[in-house]
């Protein structure tokens, strides 16, 4: 794990595929809380903070569970078919448990991010992490400085989205297009311009 | 009072007839189209360079990217039933800029998509002029570029001399990268100066530095666009190839190369200072230049794709409503420093 | 042309044509009598004035006819000797309807003010000439009517050091107070000295655009008498702004919701200088102004005396009506006045001048929408962003419209003159204002 | 192979019971109290957040109703049925309301009104009234027709017909938007079982009025004299006695020399006379533009 790796990983997370625009996931909250800079943020951070610790957490089952071969009376079993139903138990699990201490110990952060956290129990984006963390053999560490990166790639889509749908709410919209239709437009450009990113980490 | 008027036949205004408005009751006269007309007086003369040098398909090009802009805006405004704002020749400006931003093998229905996209997707879905946040004629070359690779890179050897080497200038980096002699050789000045009057290859309308400056310093005599804006962008590009290339002559030519290659100058004059897409603050602007510049010199020394400069465009943009909130300007008065003034005034007094 | 002193310059600005080549060769006339004057009650910013005549009680010309109704209030004077009439109705400059006192004319045109004259000023107490001045009725006739006597009371914390003298006229057409000084210059600077005894300051500016030489001449010739500087400034709108014309002339900038006095300036009008002079030397209450009335329609244009509660019509009548067909009728300059749908209004105390426009001349605002071509940024000289506010306040943002200090627009005018989209921006500040002093009152209430 | 099944099948059930029980621990261990009176509450309101209750909204309402004991049919637009379905929730007694409507008090239509003059500026009531004269109608205190209320109502019960905004009472909740954002206080909330209303609020001179409308009040008093106990005089307007409204045949038989007493549906019909476009729709800004 060298500097060089973590520049790789991150750069790569952040603008080359980044997890929104290149690679599609997580679109329901990109979509659904980007009207607002403030909110934008609040999600931003609810999801790094998630990513992180769930990368860090399905990392940890990925090495000690679903990696592992058993022998139970001489045969071999292979519980990798499993990883992606485990995963979704864990990140369902985590993210409640989050929100049930956060509600306790910090209301104030509860209040400003309580919203998002249930969001992102559903969120893809950090099934994805984990997924495409367990897919390339991550080890524990790359694991977490990944699933960081793509929640701040992640954010920082939400955040370029969100000042551009703050415009985009007193711009003259013809009617049919409002809301979720110019802003899946407004994606989609977006995204064609993060292409010009490939190629930036071979 | 009125019968007195009528016996010495004075007319008057007649009541019920004026016009009811705020102040200010005067105009200075300047209307969209009158800027948009001075803009394509502007872009007269990279029009002439490319037609210079690149004859019949610049000619067939820029026809095609004009009408079928000016169609594509005319039938949305026809489908939508609006009142037709062909009238204010934005849609002409992003055919031909759009035009100049083609490579010169660009089949017809490349063109035609391009207008299309850059019209109707980008610009009118998001309400028509002024409500935009992408500039038409970046996103659409970007969309080309993402989508028809292969079309999008027909170039041809302009019809008045060679290539430096490589069918782009940019190409050609990205051809020889790793050798510091190669590098060097690029940089050489009578390539420079070949660059400068636009006899490489490349899109039609952006191989000649020296139309388009001509075209942009008309520009700024107009008064059209911020000089911040091509300043930074430029600047930002000397500086950071600068410094890539001294640091490793073999992995990029040096500055002036990439500030006369390419898309640069279109890009910083024509494109980047769209006003709709860019920041209305100067402090911003200088910001915005930068970002783009810095992208830019990203994308070409590190990226797969050689040139960087509408994809660094409608990046930036996007990052316009950002740098609007950061960038903004105190009103008069902000700085109470008149105050403090005056104090030491008072000190004369007594 | 060379400046006495160190002069600044302000943000943005315009040249708007200036059109006072119609006006300003023109000696003042003075206007013959009427047989009827309908003087509105209310001429000041402030407190409304009550009246204290009755229908039928004979009136001297001077006397007073509505006493001022609070500290910053003016008292309004019969125009001429005559009966008082009715309580009538004309139509406001500002739009409505706000209640006048009707004048009949008895044709002899007799004083009465019961002022006496003080020609000797220089030794009489501050507090007299202060009286005086609040008495007579004097307002700023720049175009704010706020009264004299209050802005020669500043509270004693504020240190004032500099009387600065407004004749710079940046409204194009209007010539009003360019004749004034050309034709009472010592009566001008006869009252900016009185106000200067008032206001215990040495340092007396009078900032005057370029675009007057002849103004300038005379003034100079006589100001050294009255220790005054006469100073031209560069011709650019608003230089006659009072935060601009402080700014142009000390380099200080009044803050953000400040008052002049706040960085120890205090600005007259050229006009209300001379009524100081004619209130205290003559013993004259403020009756009458030079208004021009101008305008490529109208036929003699050229500048007028003119009594309050002269209508417009009058006026019109007096400058031989129009040659063609007029689009605006507009009360004030181009930039900041206001267009009229009556001739019923009448002359006040702050009318400088009736301007009608023709449909070429006349500004033609669309909905178009904003193209962010930064003109109005350049342009705004509170430095303010005038595009994108009006944005947030089409959409009805009226919160991020006070971030953006919608509050400290002027309504100068100068954004939506240069706005190639021809967007009604000061009409979108205008609703801002009002919406914003609406929210602010409300919560005053509230915590009240 | 059936081994393995049960064992995936073992090791995903027990992480699951595993974290269900942690779950359940902390949430256990850590729970805090909220109402669920309060979510109930909310749903039952109609959520157009429309604020015709004085609060910010319907989540707004819904904790006051609960927490601060707030009557429920502060609502307007909430229906009988469902004031009584939160009475249910909150254990507290509903309360009755009249049902009310908002009304234009005006029927200067553009085509019935005098004209003052062009007015070219910013299609919306509340910034033309800020342009001296405010309009291009003659009349001071009839409506503008730039449909400020049409755009501010949540409901979409104005309509601006001809220049004249006019009220659909079948769409009406009565939430009072437009009777705050009318500059010229033309639109009052009234009972909506008032079949007639007087449609004009001008306090200019009578003379006056009849030459800037073709309905004006004249202030004749002749409804009045007809009976006394349903017309009566409101700051100077002759107005309809809305704690006792007459019924429709009234106006057939007092017979309004000017026609500005008038049944509400004919009213509308009335306005419809020359209908023009559609009512502008909830946007944002006024966008339509007016040349010379």
């Amino acid at each position: 794990m060298d500097t060089n790796e973590i520049l790789v990983l991150t750069v790569g997370a952040i603008l080359v595929n980044n997890v929104v625009l290149s690679r599609i996931l997580g679109i329901c909250p990109f979509l659904g809380v980007s009207k607002r800079i403030e909110t934008a943020l609040g999600m931003s951070g609810a999801v790094i903070f998630v990513m992180t610790l769930a990368s860090f957490v399905t990392a940890l089952f990925n090495r000690f569970l679903v990696t592992q071969t058993f022998t139970i009376n001489g045969t071999e079993v292979d519980l990798s078919f499993t990883r992606i139903l485990l995963f979704i138990v864990v990140i369902a699990a985590l993210v409640q448990i989050v929100e049930i201490l956060l509600k306790k110990f910090s209301p104030s952060l509860y209040v400003s991010l309580g919203i998002y956290l249930p969001l992102i129990t559903t969120n893809c984006a950090v099934l994805g992490a984990a997924e495409l963390n367990a897919d390339a053999s991550r080890g524990l560490i790359s694991s977490t400085v990944f699933g960081f990166s793509t929640g701040v790639g992640f954010g920082l889509a939400l955040l370029l989205f969100a000042s551009i749908r703050e415009r985009l709410a007193i711009a003259r919209i013809p009617k049919a297009m409002e809301g979720t239709a110019i802003a899946l437009v407004t994606a989609g450009i977006l995204a064609m311009a993060f292409m010009g990113f490939s190629g930036l980490v071979k | 009072m009125s019968e007195e008027i009528e016996k010495n036949n004075i007319a008057l205004p007649e009541p019920g007839s004026l016009v009811l408005s705020t102040s200010p009751h005067v105009q200075d006269g300047d209307s969209i189209a009158r800027i948009m007309a001075k803009v394509l007086i502007c872009l007269l003369p990279a029009v002439a360079a490319s037609i210079w040098f690149f004859r019949f398909d610049a000619v067939r090009i820029l026809v095609y990217c004009a009408s079928f802009c000016i169609f594509a805006e005319y039938g949305w405004t026809l489908a939508t039933r609006q009142a037709a704002t062909i009238g204010d020749y934005s849609a002409l400006v992003t055919g031909v800029i759009l035009a100049l931003n083609l490579p010169p093998g660009a089949p017809w229905w490349l063109c035609l998509i391009g207008s299309v996209f850059a019209i109707i997707v980008v610009k009118e879905l998001f309400g028509g002029l002024g409500q935009n946040p992408f500039n038409p004629a970046a996103a659409a070359r970007v969309a080309l570029l993402v989508g028809f690779a292969g079309p999008m890179t027909q170039w041809a050897a302009p019809a008045t001399g060679s290539l430096v080497s490589g069918a782009t200038p940019l190409g050609a980096i990205h051809a020889v990268q790793g050798s510091a002699d190669a590098m060097a050789q690029l940089g050489a000045p009578d390539n420079l100066m070949k660059l400068f009057l636009g006899n490489v290859g490349g899109s039609i309308g952006e191989t000649s530095a020296l139309a388009i400056l001509i075209g942009g310093l008309g520009l700024m005599a107009f008064r059209l666009i911020k000089w911040q804006i091509p300043l930074a962008m430029i600047a930002t590009i000397f500086v950071f190839t600068g410094i890539v290339h001294l640091a490793a002559p073999g992995l990029t030519p040096g500055p002036l190369y990439h500030i006369l290659s390419g898309g640069v100058m279109i890009g910083a004059f024509f494109m980047a200072t769209d006003m709709v897409t860019s920041p209305i603050t100067p402090l911003g602007a200088l910001v915005f230049g930068g970002v783009i510049g810095v992208l830019t010199c990203i994308i070409r020394i590190w990226g797969a794709y050689p040139e960087g400069v509408s994809f660094s465009i409608v990046i930036a943009n996007a990052l316009v409503p950002l740098i609007d909130r950061m960038c903004y300007i105190r009103p008069f008065g902000w700085h109470s420093h008149s105050v403090s003034a005056l104090n030491i005034r008072r000190g004369e007094i007594k | 042309m060379n400046s006495p002193i160190r002069t600044w310059r302000f943000h943005g600005g315009v040249h708007p044509a200036d059109g006072k080549a119609l006006s300003n060769s023109v000696p003042a006339q003075r206007a013959p009598l009427l047989e009827r004057y309908t003087v509105a009650i209310q001429q000041n910013i402030g407190a409304p004035p009550k009246p204290v005549v009755q229908k039928g009680d004979t009136v001297k010309k001077g006397q007073l006819i509505a006493e001022p109704g609070g500290f910053v209030s003016a008292p309004v004077h019969a125009p001429t000797s005559g009966t008082v009439g009715d309580i009538v109705e004309v139509p406001g400059a500002n739009g409505g309807a706000i209640p006048a006192i009707e004048i009949i004319s008895d044709g002899k045109d007799e004083w009465g003010s019961g002022l006496d004259p003080i020609p000797n000023w220089k030794n009489t107490d501050r507090e007299i000439l202060k009286k005086r001045i609040a008495d007579a009725g004097i307002v700023g006739m720049g175009g704010a009517a706020f009264p004299t006597h209050v802005k020669l009371s500043p509270p004693p914390e504020k240190v004032i050091d500099t009387l600065i003298l407004n004749g710079a006229e940046c409204e194009p057409y209007l010539t009003a107070d360019h004749r004034l000084m050309l034709e009472r210059t010592e009566a001008v600077l006869e009252g900016a000295a009185i106000a200067a005894k008032i206001l215990r300051v040495d340092r007396v500016f009078l900032g005057i655009e370029e675009n007057k030489p002849d103004a300038i001449a005379a003034l100079n010739e006589k100001a050294g008498q009255y220790g005054v500087t006469v100073v031209p400034l560069h011709v650019r709108y608003p230089q006659g702004g009072e935060k601009q014309l402080i700014y142009a002339l000390t380099g200080r900038s009044v803050a953000t919701g400040g008052l002049p006095m706040d960085v120890g300036c205090v600005v007259q009008n050229v006009g209300s200088c001379a009524a100081i002079r004619d209130a205290v030397v003559e013993g004259h209450p403020l009756i009458e102004r030079y208004t021009t009335v101008t305008g490529t329609p109208v036929a003699n244009p050229g500048t007028w005396i003119l009594r309050f509660g002269t209508t417009v019509e009058q006026a019109l009548t007096f400058a031989g009506g129009v040659k063609a067909r007029a689009a605006k009728v507009i009360m004030g300059g181009p930039m900041m006045g206001f267009a009229q749908t009556s001739l019923g209004v009448t002359v006040t105390k702050n009318s400088s001048g009736i301007l009608l426009l023709q449909w070429k001349e006349t500004a033609e605002y669309t909905s178009n929408p904003c193209i962010r071509c930064g003109r109005c940024v350049r342009a705004c000289p509170m430095k303010l962003l005038p595009g994108p506010v009006s944005v947030m306040v089409e959409s009805e943002n009226y919160d991020e419209a006070e971030k953006n200090y919608v509050m400290d627009c002027m309504e100068c005018g100068v954004c939506t003159f240069v706005c190639p989209a021809k967007r009604p921006l000061v009409q979108h500040f205008r609703r801002a204002k009002a919406e914003i002093n609406a929210k602010r009152r409300a919560a005053k209430a509230k915590q009240a | 192979m059936l081994i393995t099944i049960l064992v995936s099948a073992g090791v995903v059930a027990a992480v699951g019971l595993i974290l269900g029980a942690l779950i359940g621990f902390t949430a256990k261990k850590f729970e805090v109290q909220t109402d669920p009176k309060i979510e109930a509450v909310q749903e039952l309101l109609p959520g157009a957040n429309c604020g015709g209750c004085g609060y910010a909204g319907c989540a707004d309402f819904a904790s006051a109703i609960v927490t601060k004991g707030a009557d429920p049919s502060g609502c307007s637009a909430c229906s009988d049925a469902m004031l009584a379905k939160i009475a249910e929730v909150t254990g507290k007694a509903a309360g009755k309301k009249e049902k009310m409507t908002a009304v234009v008090f005006c029927s200067g239509s553009f085509s019935r009104s005098a004209r003052a003059a062009d007015y070219n500026g910013i299609l919306d009531c509340r910034s033309a009234s800020i342009v001296a004269g405010g309009g291009g109608k003659a009349c001071r205190f009839g409506c503008l027709g730039y449909g400020s209320c049409a755009r501010a109502c949540p409901f979409g019960a104005i309509e601006i017909r001809d220049g004249l905004a006019v009220v659909h009472p079948e769409l009406c909740r009565a939430c009072g938007k437009c009777v705050n954002v009318c500059p010229r206080k033309l639109i009052r909330l009234v009972p909506a079982s008032a079949p007639i209303h007087v449609y004009c609020n001008s306090l200019e001179k009578p003379a006056k009025r009849r030459k800037f409308c073709k309905n004006p009040c004249l202030a004749c008093k002749k409804c009045i004299r007809t009976d006394e106990n349903h017309m009566q005089m409101q700051a100077g307007l002759v107005r309809v006695n809305y704690s006792n409204p007459p019924e429709a045949s009234f106006v057939e038989q007092v017979k309004c020399p000017t026609g500005a007493l008038q049944v509400e549906e004919i009213h509308r019909k009335i306005a419809a006379l020359k209908p023009v476009e559609p009512a502008p729709k909830a946007a944002p800004a006024p966008k339509k533009e007016e040349s010379k």
